[in-house]
């Protein structure tokens, strides 16, 4: 087994290697840029090695310091965790080369499943099923006349692209000059690259993906599906597994095509193929992520399997643990990306300091988490800070936890998603499982919570501190300074309080 | 002692006498408030409902959150009402309102020209950053008096984009 | 179902019972003390009302109170948790009276178990093995007589007792005068009842018990053991589920025992049957907790069960959800008792602050916790301030779980048993599942890790507190104030530790 | 500036340049300290060795804890070294000392008397809280000058029980 893993990332996915790792008793390398040295994944690995300023191109991004770094400190093998250069088959290589393990698949499945094109060709090859449409590289004219022969709606997608990036969905044939335009803008910007392509667009479809395992002996197994339909502008917010769309049936369709477009590269580690299901139960393969997904703890929830350990396994050469016969859901698991964004502004990135944190704990609760009471939050990366996943017996009782776990949830000093998921969870179609991947856009705004009273409360709130401030001329006193219960209001209220009951 | 609360357009009548008794529009509550932890955490019992609170204070008085909705609260205390002849003390901001970026990001589209009258929550700036299109709305209505910025130029956060007035 | 459920209790067990609440859509109500205005149970309930002086038996202990916020608050159900009234018939009864429900057993239950002699009688008619014995009551002189019968070495136990309180062993005959003085004087002091009785001891026993659940209409399953061999003065401090010392057959065999010790008593709710087991596989009947119990988690994360919700439910005069073919165990789960205790001084109670706090987080960790930054641990109640418990597919991952999270945990301000758990969690016998009741006694002091390493970085960072101190006459530079990363040390590092990479 | 440490019975010398570069017992090591969070929490990287530790003042010195050990360090610089010629400003705290109840509770039984030469770690006290037995030991090896308890007596916390010289 590996003696000592690099973790070529930051944030919450960087801390969930490192625990897999200590939990196979591997020693863990991080790496930091000038905005992360405090960062709760410099703080638990084991050692951590500066990499350069904030911007991502120039720390995270820099392959070659990150290979000159786990040589330097004699790691054994890097694992990319996601985004970054986890899709980057000359990471991949280069990592290869310098005679160090990469933990994910080969830089030949990367490279064959990264390319939207070389991916459909080898899968469909594998008789995986397709949205119809058209192959990259098209002039505008040609884009045109092909989108006419698919039938609107269309979807424009980037070449290089992924997480929704550059793409674009076209009703009416006189929006897609305007619709290609934005999307090679946005595609260029992100990738580098300004070319397109289409598809033909699925009503009412649902984004479901399979998880895969599989090893360097030929074993590929899958582990269920994940329902991840709730989107806003192609980003995943909320993930589930299982989907209330796939029963056994089903499930053991799209996991039998999941595993044969794997095997069609080759692929070694975990992955996962996205499809999207339409509402007859017919599916298409969209893409494969050749790395860990931000979803897998849900999947890893219902059916008890630690997904990074198995990739540290599969890595180090070993034969997958488990047989597909061995793998059983039980219960259900849902997850809310918590990001600094605010809903209430649509979803604008927000920064600064996180002032006062508390993550909820307790039964059927896990936090993913890379923050902690001082992180400053920057600009510099992915506006994802934690995950939120909550597990229960069923579907009614996982949201029911996950209300009750965001309820407790406390992150003073910058707007999050939070309210976004608390109204998600008490919107009734959500809880009746009726949405697709637009259920955003027909319900952009679910309704917060009347707040009425909570309004009423505020303005008390606010006065009592004013007279406080006022009255005193100090600073307001602190419950948890010496005795509890030390302040003005305490005791006026006790006084009122107590009337009733002695 | 007497304070104006206004959150949005409604406004609250709060009275704290000195024996600590509280009512608000003129309803006796029984009110207890103690931070807890180091920062702006509160934990509030009011006629023994539970309720935690986080508070910052902002330039313009107090920013309160609690489960899932945050409310900006301007008080004013009978000092300042009497100076200011009542309501007037809680009165909206107006004058010249600098626009400003709040994030880093490239200037997409600009939705507005210098001179036009705008109404609150309409679409001014469209900025790009994280490789996503965001929207910066009106904070209030007023006129642009000027506008600093065109499509394509980047922007650092914090830089003035537009002036309202 | 109940509209509001006040909870008699306070810390990580009253916040276990409002989540359970909250997850069922019941509204709470919580009582403190003085002590407790800002504890977590108090800002996580819906209501909260004060009930006296900090002093147990001003507030926690005042049934009359308790029963007078139900009523003023419109609860129309009660639970006790553990301690304090959870055991106490009277208390049942007088909630009962009121018509207010008792989350818990009859009040008739709870005597017939919480009186020793009656409890082995009447066990003993459903054909439950009991550990041979003296009736209570008797003078000195006549147990020693019946001592010499039963045959050293012998236990002296408190008739009122429980949670070994006035439990001793006597190995010697000469011993046993001074051990009858002691324990009767602690029996006096715990429950104001100086009487004790004999039973033999059990040499190399364990302590397992069943988890049992019953409603009144006639149905009792149980839910598998839990292990809680590892005991410190009779005082539990990790607990396990499953039992190394138990397979399927020995299972079966001691949950249909478990049951029938319960519907002796025509018992309803959740209970617990404690049994002494001994190297050969024969279990003997120790006594029935007729409440939920600490370690609870341990066989809901093995289970899938939530208990707490379980008992809420026959409370309500539901019938079991659950037949006994319904329970499937899965995995393992590890429960360690985080108190404030300095185990690198014999246990000894610690108060103060709690002026940091990070609970640990991420895959297979459960936190149930009463504490907080800024709390005031004070030495009026129980020493336990939270419970962490790990999960895993085995039980060697759930101990590298552990492991792993009690390495993350931070407390700082007063000493906690963590020491010791990490101690523990490190030992080989207690990784081969090889211990007993008395593998403390035998064990008392578990190696720490070897420290010279640690011991030199602590004498580096006071010296550059120190430089850092002098040198600037200012408060130390807190990295988490403006950006992060800065300070004289940061710089100088960087510099330093850029050089090789550069 | 250099710096001796003290922890238990070991010392250590370290030296501090106004570079930042840093030796211990004469060998050099890249060290960053930084606080995290708002209290005594500090994350070092040492020759890139990351390690979380708390860090509280005592009056002695400071009381480090690290993994699953306490460490409490006694600190002296060039100048109070120079003064105290050498190691005798880290010396054993001497002289008379007052052992206090940790925690409230009864005297069950008084293990010494007064006038009695003990040893560090000896069992002096057996006082009853929390319904269980609990040994008091000695900080030092001393001499005991005065026993103000006796059996079956109640002590609030920090009551005076013994003198040690």
């Amino acid at each position: 087994m590996f003696k000592k893993v690099l973790v070529a990332n930051r944030g919450e996915i960087a801390v969930r290697i490192i625990r897999a790792c200590q939990e196979r008793g591997i020693r863990t390398v991080a790496v930091f840029s000038d905005a992360d040295r405090t960062a709760l994944h410099v703080r638990y690995a084991d050692e951590a090695y500066h990499i350069g300023p904030p911007a991502a191109r120039e720390s995270y991004l820099r392959g070659d310091k990150l290979i000159d770094v786990a040589r330097q400190a004699g790691a054994d093998a890097i694992h990319p965790g996601y985004g970054f250069l986890a899709e980057n088959a000359g990471f991949a290589a280069a990592v290869r080369d310098a005679d160090i393990a990469f933990i994910g698949p080969s830089p030949e499945a990367i490279e064959a499943m990264g390319d939207k094109i070389t991916a459909r060709e080898r899968v469909t090859q594998a008789g995986v099923p397709l949205v119809p449409g058209t192959p990259r590289h098209l002039r505008d004219a040609d884009l045109a006349a092909a989108a006419a022969q698919l039938g609107y709606p269309i979807l424009v997608k980037a070449s290089a692209g992924g997480g929704g990036k550059g793409m674009r969905t076209v009703a009416d044939p006189a929006d897609l000059e305007s619709g290609l335009a934005a999307a090679r803008r946005e595609a260029l910007a992100a990738f580098g690259d300004d070319s397109v392509y289409l598809e033909k667009a699925i009503e009412a479809a649902r984004h479901v993906e399979i998880q895969i395992l599989a090893d360097r002996h030929g074993h590929c197994i899958h582990l269920g599906e994940r329902e991840c339909s709730i989107q806003r502008r192609h980003q995943k917010l909320v993930e589930e597994c299982p989907s209330v769309a796939v029963d056994a049936a089903l499930r053991e369709q799209m996991g039998a095509v999941a595993v044969a477009a794997a095997q069609a590269v080759n692929y070694e580690s975990a992955g996962t193929i996205e499809f999207l299901l339409d509402k007859n139960g017919q599916f298409y393969f969209l893409e494969m992520n050749t790395r860990l997904q931000v979803e897998h703890p849900v999947t890893e929830l219902v059916t008890g399997v630690d997904i990074v350990k198995e990739m540290i396994r599969i890595a180090d050469g070993r034969q997958l643990r488990i047989r597909q016969e061995d793998v059983h859901m039980k219960g259900w698991a849902i997850e809310c990306r918590i990001t600094a964004e605010d809903p209430e502004n649509n979803f604008m990135p927000a920064s600064g300091k996180i002032v006062a944190l508390r993550e909820p704990t307790g039964p059927g609760i896990r936090v993913e988490s890379g923050i902690y009471e001082g992180f400053e939050v920057s600009l510099f990366y992915d506006p994802m800070i934690a995950k939120l996943i909550a597990y229960g017996e069923t579907r009614a009782e996982a949201i029911l936890r996950m209300r009750r776990a965001l309820k407790e949830y406390r992150i003073a000093g910058l707007k999050t998603s939070i309210p976004f998921h608390m109204a998600l969870m008490d919107s009734p179609r959500f809880q009746w499982g009726q949405f697709d991947t637009r259920f955003l856009e027909s319900h952009t705004a679910p309704p917060l919570a009347a707040a009425q009273e909570h309004e009423r409360l505020a303005a008390i709130v606010a006065a009592m501190l004013h007279h406080e401030r006022g009255l005193r001329n100090i600073a307001i006193s602190h419950g948890v300074e010496g005795e509890q219960g030390q302040s003005t209001w305490r005791r006026s209220a006790l006084l009122t309080g107590m009337r009733a009951l002695l | 002692m007497k304070y104006q609360t206004q959150i949005d357009h409604k406004t609250y009548q709060i009275e704290i006498e000195d024996t600590g008794a509280l009512s608000i529009d003129g309803q006796a509550i029984a009110a207890d408030l103690l931070q807890v932890g180091p920062l702006g955490l509160y934990s509030l019992l009011m006629d023994n409902a539970s309720v935690e609170l986080v508070v910052e204070e902002t330039q313009q008085g107090y920013r309160v959150t609690l489960g899932s909705r945050t409310f900006d609260v301007r008080v004013a205390d009978e000092r300042e009402l009497r100076l200011s002849g009542g309501r007037a003390a809680l009165a909206a901001p107006t004058g010249v309102m600098t626009i400003k970026a709040p994030i880093p990001g490239l200037v997409v589209r600009v939705l507005v020209r210098a001179g036009e009258e705008i109404v609150e929550k309409q679409p001014l700036v469209i900025l790009e950053a994280m490789k996503m299109e965001n929207e910066l709305r009106a904070p209030r209505s007023g006129v642009i008096t000027a506008v600093n910025i065109k499509p394509g130029e980047s922007v650092e956060q914090g830089a003035a984009l537009l002036v309202l007035e």
